[in-house]
């Protein structure tokens, strides 16, 4: 790698994974949760709805019991609080690295319409497969592997199986 | 001894604080990782990139090494915290919807809001996205999901034990598995970037 | 999580909890909301009395469960309202404090123990006010302990008092287990 | 592979190796569910009653260890006789746990009241230690009902008055009352007799 490159360059992953493990033993030690993503956009997502119609969040299964558990409250806001701070974290690590630029990440063969709609699609998918499958990469995963769960090795062996069983047929997205 | 929060020894406002301080070492993590570049995490799906296998696995290994170290060491109660509990059938079925949502959009949620906050449209898009689509399923779980989700409850399971193995012991075979996973993948991607010219 | 019933507190911290004594509702607050009747008020009695005596007179508003039945599951999600704050009273001290620390033990928060029985509540709340006249708190020492056994039997007496029985040293725990030792269980 | 990359996976792989070595720690198995916690708690054998105490101590019985959970001030002012003090804060101190841990001995805690002595035994019973008691009442109903025992109405039952004598036997025998005769000596009143060493109390007590 060129010294011209040097500041774009992105650190050592096995440096940048001991960082994300040590963010999770804290995240055990302080507060007794894993890392997770998918729960904090699903804690949005309630409290937005319970804003604008307490009423139908009452009375639906899946907001229902987020609206009257209050115990779960807590944690729940933990998750976001956890969330702001991901974005601020990618912030400072992109600006460092000069990274901080507006644009579409994407493969050059394919238009920035495809990928657009790829992603809103991909993330659609991402918002009911959490839903039902318990949480995300961070949340189900990798938090359930930290603590030898066997639902974090079925997600892993789901997400990333499946991954590479469907990869083929979705090539000229990416290369 | 840890748990802090679940134990009272600090408050709900400061636990909120440090789960944002934690946020931020995540999200430096993840972003300096690469993680908010969608083509180096579709990347472990075709060869050319690693950097998703090994900075997951390296994360997941530091955790649950540094987490069993602590219990070991009476330093924190692992029974007191965060524990997903299985449901192989949703998680599987969940898992791979997942697996099409990252084939199809090149991110995972957490990876999508690096990719959204440091600029990137797609990620922005992402996140929209995940939002629609868990808007979507709390709008047809009743019908659709609700009798699904909590089909094959198998409460909270830890693998090493259903194996008969020690936590210890599991956890030494993974990091077995997952060095030589690490060995094999750059071998692979050096092979590839070598046989073809990929622009990340 | 509470509706499962299992600790939040590891046997350590809830020994730290016990010692801090928190939890405890003043005799003050506790007469003002006997008193205050607001049904919009976010407090709410917990008898844990058994079912007879609370049919038989218990404070306004108060629910009924017996302290065996405190942490059943359908009793804990009872006392998950966050927006309320539990009271317990029961027929001695120890009992309300032993729910207490239990519901603590198990994560649930929100609640506010009566040191006073109900005798006390009764005599010193609902009956008349005069909640300073009797002892709220029963680890407050009624006399001079040392003083009254003084006074009743003359000099000598701390050596007496002292000697009447030789301590009683721990013995360690033997390995096979006593089946005959220990009149209890 | 870079310096780092070789660090940390030989760390990772050193700490695996680490914490497969280290083994388990025991953790306590005998650990009472929250369920089983309290339907122990609202058992009434788990207190004992200042008469039966009395009873016990007269009898010299040798089961019978007295844990005072006050603090080692309040304990140097007054404790009971043959007490040991374990201030409740110091409870699940390791040196401590041979005397709560173990099935010989009838503990029984006591305190000022009873609400002290209650949390000392709510933790050892959640631990799953066995024999352990506590005094119902505490000291303020040892010095009102023992020490300062006062006669019953005259038209009281005849079990008031028997209670009362007995009371009055115990409070002479623990240093109250109004005999001259000083009281120093070991030897237990005639009125109560010693029972052989290590035998079942079958009848008495406040626990069975």
């Amino acid at each position: 790698m060129e010294t011209l490159e040097r500041s774009k360059r992105y650190m050592n992953p096995y440096l940048a994974g001991l960082i994300i493990g040590i963010a999770m033993i804290a995240a055990y030690y302080f507060s007794a949760e894993g890392l997770g993503s998918s729960g904090g956009f699903k804690t949005v997502v309630v409290a937005t709805t319970n804003a604008i119609n307490h009423d139908y969040a009452k009375k639906t299964k899946f907001f229902e019991s987020y609206v009257s558990e209050p115990e779960s409250r807590p944690i729940k806001t933990w998750l976001v609080f956890e969330l702001i701070g991901v974005m601020v974290g990618a912030i400072i690590s992109a600006s460092i690295a000069g990274r901080l630029k507006i644009g579409i990440g994407k493969s050059p063969k394919i238009t920035n319409k495809t990928r657009l709609i790829a992603a809103l699609s991909g993330g659609i998918l991402w918002g009911v497969g959490t839903q039902l499958g318990r949480g995300c990469t961070s949340g189900l995963i990798m938090s359930g592997m930290a603590v030898n769960s066997l639902s974090g090795y079925i997600g892993l062996a789901a997400v990333f199986g499946g991954g590479y069983a469907i990869a083929y047929f979705f090539r000229k997205l990416w290369i | 001894m840890g748990p802090l929060f679940s134990q009272g020894i600090i408050g709900e406002e400061l636990n909120m604080f440090i789960g944002f301080l934690i946020g931020i070492l995540f999200g430096f993590g993840l972003e300096s990782g690469g993680f908010a570049n969608t083509r180096k995490l579709a990347g472990v799906f075709y060869g050319y990139d690693f950097v998703v296998l090994k900075v997951f696995f390296t994360a997941a290994l530091t955790a649950a090494i540094g987490l069993f170290l602590l219990d070991r060491y009476q330093i924190m109660d692992i029974n007191l915290t965060f524990y997903p509990k299985t449901f192989w059938l949703p998680t599987l079925i969940g898992g791979l919807i997942m697996a099409f949502g990252f084939i199809i959009g090149g991110f995972c949620p957490g990876t999508s809001l690096c990719a959204a906050s440091t600029g990137k449209i797609d990620g922005m898009v992402f996140v929209g996205g995940v939002f629609l689509g868990i808007i979507g399923y709390a709008f047809t779980s009743a019908t659709l999901w609700e009798g699904l989700k909590n089909k094959g409850a198998l409460g909270k399971v830890d693998i090493a034990t259903a194996l008969g193995l020690s936590d210890g012991l599991f956890i030494l075979l993974v990091t077995i598995v997952a060095v030589i996973a690490f060995v094999v993948v750059t071998k692979i991607e050096a092979h590839m970037k070598a046989k073809h010219d990929y622009q990340l | 999580m509470p509706s499962d019933a299992t600790y939040e507190l590891n046997p350590k911290a809830a020994l730290a909890y016990a010692i801090t004594d928190s939890n405890i509702i003043s005799p003050e607050l506790l007469a003002s909301l006997i008193y205050a009747q607001d049904p919009k008020a976010n407090y709410q009695f917990v008898d844990l009395r058994n079912p007879q005596d609370y049919d038989n007179e218990h404070v306004d508003g108060a629910i009924n469960i017996p302290l065996s039945k405190i942490v059943n599951i359908n009793n804990c999600n009872v006392l998950l309202d966050k927006n309320k704050i539990y009271i317990f009273y029961a027929a001695t001290s120890d009992q309300a404090i032993i729910a207490g620390n239990v519901i603590r033990q198990v994560g649930i928060k929100n609640f506010l123990v009566s040191k006073g029985d109900f005798n006390y509540i009764k005599n010193n709340i609902l009956d008349a006010y005069k909640i300073n006249s009797a002892n709220y708190d029963s680890e407050k020492p009624a006399y001079d302990y040392a003083k009254v056994i003084a006074e009743s039997s003359g000099p000598n007496v701390s050596s007496a008092s002292r000697s009447s029985t030789a301590p009683v040293s721990a013995v360690p725990k033997t390995k096979k287990k006593e089946s005959a030792g220990g009149g209890c269980n | 592979m870079k310096k780092i990359e070789i660090y940390i996976i030989s760390a990772l792989l050193l700490g695996a190796v680490w914490l497969t070595l280290a083994g388990k720690i025991e953790k306590n198995d005998k650990e009472l569910c929250p369920y089983k916690l309290i339907s122990q708690a609202v058992q009434i054998e788990n207190k004992i009653t200042v008469d039966d105490l009395a009873k016990k101590l007269m009898t010299k019985d040798p089961s019978i260890v007295l844990i005072d959970v006050r603090s080692a001030d309040e304990f140097k002012k007054f404790s009971l006789s043959g007490a040991i003090n374990i201030p409740l804060e110091k409870l699940l101190a390791d040196d401590n746990l041979p005397i709560i841990n173990q099935e010989v001995n009838n503990n029984i805690f006591y305190s000022n009241g009873s609400d002290k002595a209650a949390k000392a035994w709510l933790i050892c019973n959640r631990l799953g230690y066995k024999n352990n008691f506590y005094l119902s009442g505490g000291l303020n109903s040892w010095i009102k009902d023992i020490i300062k025992a006062t006669p019953p109405e005259e038209t009281a039952s005849k079990e008031d008055f028997e209670l009362y004598n007995s009371r009055k036997a115990a409070s002479i025998f623990f240093g109250g009352g109004t005999v001259g005769e000083s009281n120093n000596s070991s030897a237990a009143p005639a009125a109560a007799s010693s029972k052989p060493l290590r035998k079942k109390e079958s009848a008495g007590g406040g626990c069975n």
